[in-house]
């Protein structure tokens, strides 16, 4: 075995490297690092930046503008992107609902969409969760009926992530009663300017507005913009979301954490002494490097794996679950690292600015959402044990 | 051994949880908790009430009760979100200014501490490393008075206090001083804090203050400060158990009527085994306050310490177990500001932080814990 | 409030500890202190000088030979004996059969049966678990019919405490079929020395001989010999186990421990410094330092509460959790404070006699126990979920 | 970066599987399950399959493999319930040899070691504090050869040892020597340990041994025993995957069998959870044994070292996890000898507290672990 990067993976993650260092506003990158939200307007000249060099969508195929690069490309070059501070790309457009549109989509909508999705022409933003259907997502109710070539869509989602900056939004929708409740779903493409739409914005314990609830009141679309048939929308929601898994651990992310981790415990002084002078706490930093370094291996072993031709299996729940606490783990302790500081003052000047202290306290309240989101935890655990033990 | 309320104790709970009750339920529909809000909403029905002067003396407005009548308003408070100035001010501070105060400081003070119409607050720390007891403020004698010269940092309840307990260092050792948020030389740096509670920095430039602003005698400070810090942390100690108390009643609630797949998720049995382990932790920490709010009261400084310590650290860790449990078992709801269940955990997640964390306090707790076993006491 | 105990209560300890020390064999004290099952000859001469002072049994009413004390004496007086290292009480008869016996037995029965118990005359066990009957108690299977004036009893026990070295065994059989499986069950008194009944041992991994396979083969006793009413023997079995809970957080035994954890941490060199200096061990053991303190005063909360008249609630379910979790730790970290030594020799001598060192691994096997019996820790939690949420 | 079984791994995989799971087969209806059985044995067809040579060089009878070879034969043992003495003498001890030994000694030595015929085991801490890196055993010039002085404490697989390689400060500094087991003023107490594998205490009181039996050069051997002993603990590291993955398989099938309120046990979502994070550490676990693995040919020590107790900290963990869950998910039957849990579990135990314990490897991890963060390899 080999665990180490050949040369031309070394040269690979170098030239990626070098590209973000000369090209990322710094302005942007500070954001990332302080765990703030990047704007559309930082977010769209990174991507449009990434394009030009033919970067934009790295796990698209070459005809729609991907690079043609291995499992492993892909995996680097997102470990770097995160390690450096760049933004993280158009997830909803780019990764969720571009490779069911590259399966399922009709040929129109795939030439109109795409290009759109790769340049930010469209902000996607994803319709599923409901106020009542959460783990259990299947229970959606927002429900739309064909009237001429019509779909009039009604009901209410909600934590739709960036609704109010988005063009256009992707809703799971019931289109047919069924005895199943997981039949008669399907999958609209629906612009966000649409009248009857109403946005609301949820204001999260980190001061942030990132989540919004979505209202649609007989909300009217081109009976065209649907994914595939209907009915069908369980399946592509399910393939959907079972797409590009390797990323899903936040590596490079926590990578960059432990090392801000570390700068800060040797700089910062506590109960008198350097905080990294303390035992405990220097325990504390090597086992969270100890499992960073487990959850990286075997995030290695599935890329490896996967790159070898083996199909996905139960590993992208078990990155996804360790993750998810390592990175909660590793806010924590950085929040500790900086003590009281990290609570105040809550914000300098008129908006949301803060201290890069108090960004920490916001950061570990704000990660409390990934063992939360993208199906929960408990929701990971039951997969893993169907899964593990065939019950 | 006698862990009853005494009556007086049940009537002060019976006052307080009314009191916290009426409140949350007025300002629920109206959206957003913030753990600040309800005590200093409160502020003036607690002076009303005689709850600001439950333990000072009754020579000074006070009803002259105990520590431990604190701990039952504290817990309260604690259910309502927060107990916000109340540990600085009446826990920390008047307490100082009861013990050390000559006749006319108290007369001065108290009564209005009392009557809730004035706010003093200890300034101890010239930085955020509250687990540090050096202090590099100094006071150097000036004609009919002293002059002070230094900084304290984030001194909690520091944005509403009408007086400052501020320590500084004499020739003879550490010393405090009453400063009023007027005196000249004083600049006062308000700020909100995460949890949405108040405090502040404050820097004292060529600060003047008159000979009898000196509060006990000089260099002797030391004993008196260890003692409030001590008294504070057995506020948060008890303010937790409060917030802590309501996480876990939130939380049963929300599972009880929280439907997904067709059932209460409740019946879930890994969200009920967290739920349950919130609640064991909840009681275990309930017994640690309990010896936080009596051990204040030890004449012997070493155990005193120990034991608030110990306290400190446990309810620390359950804080951490019970907040991060309420946040998972709610999901994305408990993540919004329009939900309570996130300002109570911010509000635990800096009391677990100040005056010593966790760690600093398990620290501090093996150091002053026996060598051998602690027997029963 | 107040934690100190006061005068009386000081007192009445120093008393009952004066009393062990001036009594207890130390053979028997050190096999104690070492986690060493005392024999049957051991425990008797202990109980009988207990019951010669008229401590012989706390918890039992004047009228049949207990002391009269109040619950927080019989706390008090369990946590010295804990402490000192004396025998536990021979707690299936005493505890468990008595109880049940003074409210529901016949006089003949008590007349009979408590002073044999008192003196160990009489040493009960207990035959409730069964192979397929664990957890599930209510899935016995072990049944008695009438026959005349006899029962027949057929089936098999498992996990008996002690059967090898029992006189007589309290059954709890099937002896009616019944719509409910909680229903038709019966509890019967058994001589061990029964035609039909063999006793298989059960070595466990710590080496020990303690609990055993009973097989009841056509084993025939009195139709007297049973405990009330036939076919309630369910509503028996959960008086019998809900009695007596102060004593299950086994504070005075984890007293004990965490004084021998700290006399050893001083003791040994680990990496070449004195263990204690480790402020990472340090940590650990004033963090274990605290939860017993926690857990003392809870326990003391609720002895003070029953003390006061309160009914018993939910807190023996805490109690018997943290309980044994802590003690679970404790032996955990005894055994890490020894090192390698703890694994070997693994016997000196002939026999099962082991160094002090090896003792505590021992210990640490045989702790895994506390956890599972009586009611695993799961099923604590399961009916904790019930009595706090109602679901 | 591949993390494919060569060939030549997958081939020795399904041997020593197969040779493994036969031997199990072969015993469960037996009763109990002693760790240390399977290994001791198959000592000999491991012999004959020619895997106890598999990383010895051609030169000397072996197949002139890697270590990862080893790291997969560890696996396989370790399923069977651990490697006893597999461990000591082929990964250790003959490695020791085939790094310093001179021709005489190899030919003398690893052929037989190859063949199963006999065994040459590390001697080298005083103590049972194998934390230590202090040797006090010293060897003397005699006329012809040396004296060794001083004592070895449960040295593994000590008690069927041919050959001993022991440790001892000469005037130039430490130093290895050849002890045969029959070498007079060499006092052998051989114990069993409480996982059931073998161990002995060695007593050198004036024991002489001829100028040939130094191994490698005077006073250099310090590098040498530091390579073994981290080869020592990426042996136990791959034990434990083996050891960690069989108890994995039993209680997952004891979940799906064992049936209480009329279903199988594994329908409890408490144990499901359960059991997923045993899975869950398991295979974290088995990245870190590959690292260890190929950590141990690191020609940077400092690397080697910090990799390899990176792995025995994250691997120590996880046997808690691992072993602890087994035993509750099975409940009593897992207590018993006849089931071999508990067996497995004990071996764990110890290799968890063999050669450093968790927090020992933790904390020369952090010593070694680079001041910023480790990017990718």
């Amino acid at each position: 075995m080999n665990l180490d990067f050949d040369d031309d993976a070394l040269g690979f993650m170098e030239e990626v490297r070098a590209f973000v260092r000369s090209n990322l506003d710094p302005g942007t990158r500070e954001k990332v690092l302080l765990g703030h939200l990047p704007d559309r307007v930082e977010r769209t000249i990174w991507q449009r930046a990434l394009v030009a060099r033919g970067w934009g969508a790295p796990a698209w195929p070459v005809e729609h503008g991907g690079p043609g690069w291995s499992v492993v490309e892909r995996y680097l070059f997102d470990e770097v992107l995160s390690e450096e501070g760049a933004p993280m790309p158009p997830v909803f457009g780019m990764s969720m609902l571009a490779p069911v549109l590259m399966r399922y989509g009709t040929p129109q909508q795939i030439n109109e969409l795409l290009p759109r999705i790769l340049n930010i022409d469209d902000w996607w933003c994803q319709g599923f969760s409901e106020p009542n259907a959460g783990s259990d997502l299947a229970a959606v109710r927002t429900c739309a009926r064909l009237e001429g070539d019509e779909w009039v869509i009604n009901g209410q989602k909600i934590w739709t992530t960036l609704a109010h900056q988005a063009d256009r939004i992707f809703c799971l929708v019931r289109t047919e009663d069924a005895p199943k409740k997981q039949e008669g779903l399907s999958i609209l493409l629906v612009s966000m300017d649409a009248p009857g739409i109403t946005v609301k914005p949820i204001i999260t314990i980190d001061g942030a507005h990132e989540v919004n609830e979505v209202f649609f009141d007989d909300v009217r679309i081109p009976a065209g913009d649907i994914v595939g048939q209907a009915g069908k929308g369980w399946d592509y929601a399910k393939y959907l979301l079972g797409h590009e898994r390797t990323g899903i651990a936040r590596v490079g992310q926590s990578k960059r954490e432990i090392g801000r981790l570390k700068t800060l415990a040797a700089a910062v002084v506590r109960g008198g002494r350097p905080l990294r002078d303390d035992p405990v706490f220097s325990a504390r930093i090597a086992s969270l490097e100890i499992e960073l370094r487990a959850l990286e291996l075997t995030t290695l072993r599935m890329v490896s794996a996967l790159h070898a031709g083996a199909p996905p299996g139960s590993e992208a729940n078990i990155l996804k679950i360790r993750g998810s606490e390592l990175q909660q783990d590793i806010a924590e302790a950085i929040m500790d690292a900086w003590g009281p500081e990290a609570f105040g003052p809550a914000f300098v000047g008129d908006g949301l600015e803060t201290s890069p202290a108090v960004a920490t306290a916001m950061t570990y309240f704000n990660l409390r959402k990934v063992s939360i989101y993208g199906g929960s935890n408990e929701i990971q655990r039951n997969i893993l044990a169907r899964s593990l033990m065939g019950l | 051994m006698d862990f009853r309320l005494t009556d007086t104790q049940t009537l002060i709970a019976e006052t307080a949880n009314a009191l916290v009750g009426q409140h949350l339920q007025a300002v629920r529909g109206g959206g957003a908790l913030q753990a600040s809000q309800t005590t200093s909403a409160l502020w003036p029905q607690l002076g009303e009430l005689g709850l600001l002067g439950a333990e000072i003396d009754e020579a000074d407005g006070g009803s002259g009760g105990t520590f431990e009548d604190l701990a039952v308003i504290l817990q309260a408070l604690g259910r309502g979100g927060g107990a916000g100035a109340f540990g600085p001010v009446v826990v920390t501070a008047a307490a100082l200014v009861s013990r050390l105060g000559d006749a006319a400081q108290k007369a001065a003070l108290l009564p209005a501490v009392v009557e809730g119409a004035k706010r003093v607050v200890l300034a101890h720390h010239d930085t955020t490393d509250q687990g540090a007891d050096d202090v590099a403020t100094t006071a150097i004698p000036a004609s009919g008075g002293w002059k002070l010269e230094g900084r304290k940092a984030m001194v909690f309840a520091g944005d509403s206090a009408d007086v400052f307990v501020v320590s500084a260092h004499t020739a003879k050792g550490l010393t405090l001083f009453l400063v009023p948020a007027t005196a000249e030389g004083l600049s006062i740096r308000s700020m909100e804090l995460y949890d949405g509670t108040g405090a502040a920095d404050l820097e004292l430039n060529d600060c003047f203050v008159p000979a009898d602003a000196r509060l006990g005698a000089e260099g002797d400070a030391g004993d008196a400060v260890a003692w409030a810090l001590d008294r504070a942390n057995a506020a948060f100690a008890n303010e937790a158990i409060g917030l802590m108390a309501e996480l876990c009643d939130m939380t049963s609630e929300y599972l009880k009527t929280r439907e997904q797949f067709g059932q209460p998720i409740g019946k879930f049995q890994v969200l009920q085994h967290r739920m349950v382990d919130m609640r064991i932790n909840l009681e275990l920490a309930r017994s640690m306050a309990i010896l936080a709010a009596v051990a204040v009261s030890d004449p012997d400084g070493r155990r005193r310490s120990r034991d608030v310590s110990a306290a400190r650290a446990a309810i620390g860790k359950a804080s951490r177990v019970v907040g991060q449990a309420a946040i998972q078992l709610h999901g994305a709801i408990a993540l919004t500001q329009e939900y309570p269940a996130g300002s109570f955990v911010k509000r635990l997640t800096l009391i677990e932080r100040s005056y010593g964390d966790t760690r600093w306090h398990l620290e501090r707790f093996a150091k002053l814990a026996d060598p051998a076993v602690v027997l029963i006491p």
